[in-house]
């Protein structure tokens, strides 16, 4: 985006991108251009995570008594502007926008002593334990149970859709603390090692072959109560905060508005393929800044505009679109999907064509998930239709 | 980078809005360009003025200006020359034309005594004589003289000069076009100054017109559906017709972020036109998006002449496509 | 459609065509071309309406026994095609395929003896009085009351939407004759003569200029009670047979079929608007064999296929598409619209450019009709949801 | 015209889909590439005679028959080798070559012995010896020969010949392509017949399996919008919801309709080529919105590996752009 950048905000970005230049190895590079999951897996993202969080710039989302860098909307834009330009790896949000905001809001003392600097440094990795088979958009039917004993909760029950559960070694989950008072009432929310005897991991494999997701089965797992974040009941007024953080916190444009340019740099378009290109890059770039003015109003002292219950619809809808585009953009070429995972690794096969012809069957095939996960587009519009509208 | 609008700007946003509240029928919006009495009371409000150069006796509005004027006129489906008139017609002569000329034709637009046209015109041209064309120039027929536009030179034209006719073609929102002819007509060359940027401040005017339109009848829309009864209920509650209303909402918020984005700069950054080019062809078609969608919720009374919202998707088709469609801008951005 | 034709069709095909050279003349065409309203108007129509007559081709889509001419689908598919490539002027339906088949299959032999050849002649023009205001979609909730006295009916209401109501000098109507029973149950289908005192026809004009509605006010009209088809009370009925005969007798691909013909010849079309006109020709073709594969299975006994609820949905968004096009083809030619009318009107201002051009304006603001009357398309959607997917 | 199947259609398409049915679990449909020996019993059956030429010793069968075959095909979400080793290469040398070729290959290809490949490759020649290449060649890997489509003429190349290397890829559907290198490969040239010909019946075959696939992907939804529940309702009483099947519903219903109308004419008809184009730019863009609309709707478990309707998506999506795309066959209808 072309915008007016003050000389203060000219520098900044001189600054990240010279930060840029250093930090992000090719080795970086190559893993998330090879990435077609939604996220890097650690041994890609692991080194960039401590890179930025050397720098001072790992949790720029969050806010300066927190740790933060105390950066304006603009900044926070520019920054991820150029992390995505350069083609940085996606950090997993699980950690680091997830819990991590709830823990400096909602954590006691030692619960942020202890999470997170070793949820900074990389050591802890974590999962989020909220849907559960057949919960699917309505959270609030969850039925993972947590009985208390003594200094333990009990837990039982599963978890589904568990992002990248077998590289965590905590999850953070919604619990049924109390069976007896209305559905959104009785839950909490806990912190859940997973090395705890009676928790397992089985991977869902996606119809592209990546393994992203998982089911996590609790069997009467020991949860001190020390890991439970706020108050007993508390769960459901947490898992709002942290939806709301995870929307609000940073924009989804920078990430469509580099792959677009990736794409549409990797092959030549024409015709109705380069129209549908002009029309993703215009809808991304409204995106980028329907985004943007809610951050500065934000920042201004302003509550949250209703537009902002847009952004993951409208994302995405781009982010399908452009993995779309990428399969129809390189032929035949578009269709390979090896069976072999990851793709980063030294060992895989090798694609024919530029990574993303290679990639675009996987990547358009997860991206499928963007209209499911976090709230279908048909709830999207809903929570439009009844909150922006007023319907 | 800012999109605050300052407290100047706010202001002028009242008074235009207050203007033109007080001298429209709500029921009547859009059914008839403005009238010469309105159009000089805006001039004599000083809003003319307000957005042409310093040079030329202006207070020398930027593109966040014309915007917020624009999307005023447009969320009153006011039919104006706002757009060629002002920003592209006597914006061009107070940049280009010599004293006299300023004189004459700028101040006479600035009070609203004077329509102007532009006129993106095919012309050859001998000395001071053109010849040649330009079709479907909007204002044409009420103007007092014309910008003419031509391949690589801009000229003023007066409406009674010689060998120049034009022939009036009533358009889809009711205003009048001219077929404009020039037979060895005498012409005033201007300096040209950046001929894209002017076309640009021009669609940046449309642009905020659509927002506005669109944004007049969305809440059109939001108001019917929720009076509007079908089966016994309001056809609000119907899931089919809160996700269209959703939609609607989505594609306004966007489209106002374009426009945004694309008037936040100065009319000379080196984004500028592109950005609006951007603008344009992303609001035109969601304009005309939202336009249609009204137009069906409304059900029959919406093809009818005697609401607002078919004029509203009257004007808008007109604003989606003069100085360029949408299909025409995204052709411009694909290369 | 280059389908296999056996010999009598073609030779069929043949004939259709030899007679549409001699009958068809240029003022006919030019009258059609310059229609920019759903019907032409009688000036233009009734020329060619005794042409047919005369051949014994007008009623085409009537059984043998109420006068048609015994075609079959194939042959009636062909007729349509030919005529609607040569440019013939389109009919109104209220008389031919509305009325016509209720008088014939519910009327009493001197209600079919007064009034089949008088509609056939073009004598009796027909106006339909269905919609009331406020009823829109939902027909039941109609309101005009007919009251027995004697012989006669005393008929008070409105009627609104009336298509060509000011060239009308009959009007069949829906009325309430009994408001004790269930909506449905109550209402009645009675024949009006225009003339009668007490009917007022005002205009409704068109966004686009154009006077083809109407409102029709009756103000205690006294209809004779021979005027009243089948039974007080079966008017629910009929009113079925009506709106599911017109749906079944023909089809809309032919004339879409041929406006896009119309439309691409005009003009040369690139980029994305090429492909809009190559995709909405595929759904035009998709659709006349939609409608033609309905209508060969009814002609071999099956009953309707659920793919015919489907015909009008579509055909509504290939005729929006069509003019959707037509407005971005022709550049700001596309935009002019005269208020004088008709356009087939001797003295009608000229038009800058082919008539597909010049009258492009107001044909997509007519456009935006069908997907409102004769039910929207959510509510042909939601008809094709229960009774074709079974939801 | 007729667009009736005759009675012993009726009886091919029964027995088609009887097979199918017997010899796969609907809950793994689609996983695997059909094994050798159920391709084998196919042939054993008789259905590839059936669809080849009587002059090598079929039964003649036309396009209504290969879609008719096809479509059952499609509807068990299938992955055989029907289209190009069948309908194209089979058919190619039973058309253009001599009696020994006809011997060795067509027979075997009848019994289901011998898998076969197309090649529509970027090839010189030099006398009988082949150089150049071809990307992703379905069956190619499994291939006891290939038919080569260049330029200007049509080869047969065996598997075993020398300068012949074949590269597996493996593609979204879980099949592998083969990318095909000839350098200096000796080739028996065949009377090409009509290429264009061969290629729309390649064609007619794919769209009759998407057709096919889209049918069960569609009833696959129907059933699970009836059983899921969300918020205590079965989704499908969701008005959005029923809407989205009443589109799928009618997509289907369009589909059909255009892949019948390129069906029902003869391989030899003028139109036959254009048909098939048109009906494989329509269809393959129709199954791939239904085929993303069916996951979509199947929600979480719709993006897994674990239903078929995922499995679906992805033969949907390779169908849709083997042989061209709708893109490409849009642009050659638009030309």
């Amino acid at each position: 985006m072309d915008l007016s950048l003050s000389p203060e905000q000219q520098a900044f970005r001189t600054e990240v991108r010279s930060f840029l230049q250093d930090a992000l190895t090719p080795a970086m590079r190559r893993g998330a251009t090879l990435t077609s999951g939604v996220f890097a897996e650690p041994d890609v993202y692991l080194a960039w995570q401590a890179a930025l969080n050397a720098k001072g710039w790992l949790v720029y989302f969050w806010p300066q008594a927190a740790g933060g860098p105390g950066w304006d909307a603009v900044r926070r834009w520019i920054f991820e502007t150029e992390c995505t330009t350069a083609g940085a790896p996606i950090l997993p949000g699980m950690g680091l926008k997830l819990v991590g905001p709830v823990l400096y809001t909602y954590g006691s003392d030692e619960q942020q002593k202890r999470f997170l600097p070793a949820l900074r440094s990389g050591e802890h990795i974590w999962a989020q334990g909220f849907s559960e088979p057949g919960s699917g958009s309505d959270l609030a039917s969850l039925r993972t149970r947590a009985v208390r004993e003594g200094d333990e909760y009990i837990v039982s029950g599963q978890k589904i859709w568990t992002t990248q559960a077998q590289f965590a070694n905590w999850m953070f989950a919604l619990v049924r603390t109390d069976a007896t008072v209305k559905a959104q009432r009785g839950i909490s929310f806990l912190l859940i090692d997973m090395a705890s005897p009676g928790v397992t991991v089985r991977p869902i494999l996606s119809a592209s072959g990546d393994h992203e997701l998982n089911e996590v089965f609790l069997e009467d797992v020991r949860v001190p109560v020390a890991n439970l974040v706020g108050e007993e009941g508390q769960g459901w007024t947490i898992a709002k905060f942290l939806l709301e953080n995870e929307r609000g916190g940073t924009g989804y444009a920078p990430q469509l508005l580099a792959d677009l340019d990736h794409l549409t740099r990797a092959t030549t378009l024409t015709g109705e393929l380069a129209d549908r290109a002009v029309r993703l890059r215009l809808e991304a770039e409204a995106l980028e800044m329907t985004e943007l003015r809610t951050l500065l109003e934000i920042e201004q002292g302003n509550p949250p505009h209703a537009r902002s219950l847009a952004v993951k619809l409208i994302a995405s809808e781009v982010r399908q679109g452009i993995e779309g585009l990428a399969i129809d953009a390189f032929g035949m070429a578009s269709l390979q999907l090896p069976a072999e995972r990851p793709f980063h690794a030294d060992d895989a096969p090798a694609l024919v064509g530029p990574p993303e012809a290679g990639l675009a069957a996987a990547r358009y095939l997860n991206a499928r998930a963007w209209s499911i996960f976090g709230g279908t587009s048909e709830i999207q519009l809903t929570i439009i239709a009844k909150a922006a509208v007023g319907l | 980078m800012n999109i605050t609008p300052s407290e100047e700007q706010v202001l002028l946003r009242d008074t235009v809005s207050r203007f033109l509240a007080d001298r429209t029928d709500p029921a009547t919006a859009g059914e008839e360009p403005i009238s010469q009495d309105d159009w000089r009371a805006l001039g004599e409000l000083g809003l003319f003025g307000f957005l042409l150069p310093e040079a030329a006796g202006g207070l020398g509005g930027g593109p966040q200006d014309v915007m917020i004027v624009a999307e005023e006129f447009g969320r009153a489906l006011a039919i104006t020359p706002l757009a060629e008139g002002i920003v592209g017609a006597a914006d061009a002569i107070a940049r280009g034309g010599d004293a006299a000329a300023i004189e004459t034709w700028v101040a006479a637009a600035m009070t609203g005594d004077h329509v102007l046209a532009v006129a993106v015109a095919d012309v050859s041209n001998d000395g001071a004589r053109l010849t040649g064309r330009a079709d479907f120039v909007l204002s044409a027929v009420d103007a007092a003289a014309l910008v003419v536009i031509g391949d690589g030179a801009t000229w003023l034209v007066e409406r009674a000069a010689e060998g120049l006719s034009i022939d009036p073609v009533r358009l889809i929102d009711g205003s009048a076009a001219g077929m404009v002819r020039f037979d060895g007509t005498p012409a005033l060359a201007l300096t040209q100054g950046d001929r894209d940027t002017t076309l640009a401040m021009i669609r940046l005017c449309h642009v905020a017109e659509l927002v506005g339109a669109m944004s007049t009848l969305y809440e059109q829309t939001v108001e019917y559906v929720r009076q509007r009864q079908q089966f016994g209920v309001a056809i609000g509650t119907f899931q089919v017709v809160q996700h269209k209303l959703a939609r609607m909402f989505v594609a306004l918020e966007q489209a106002r972020s374009l426009m945004l984005k694309a008037a936040i700069v100065d009319r000379d950054d080196a984004g500028f036109v592109r950005g609006v080019l951007g603008a344009k062809a992303y609001v035109a078609d969601a304009a005309q998006r939202l336009a249609e969608e009204a137009v069906h919720l409304h059900g029959g009374m919406g093809v009818t002449d005697e609401l607002p919202v078919g004029r509203g998707l009257r004007r808008v088709i007109l604003l989606a496509r003069v100085f360029g469609s949408a299909s025409e801008a995204r052709v411009a951005l694909a290369a």
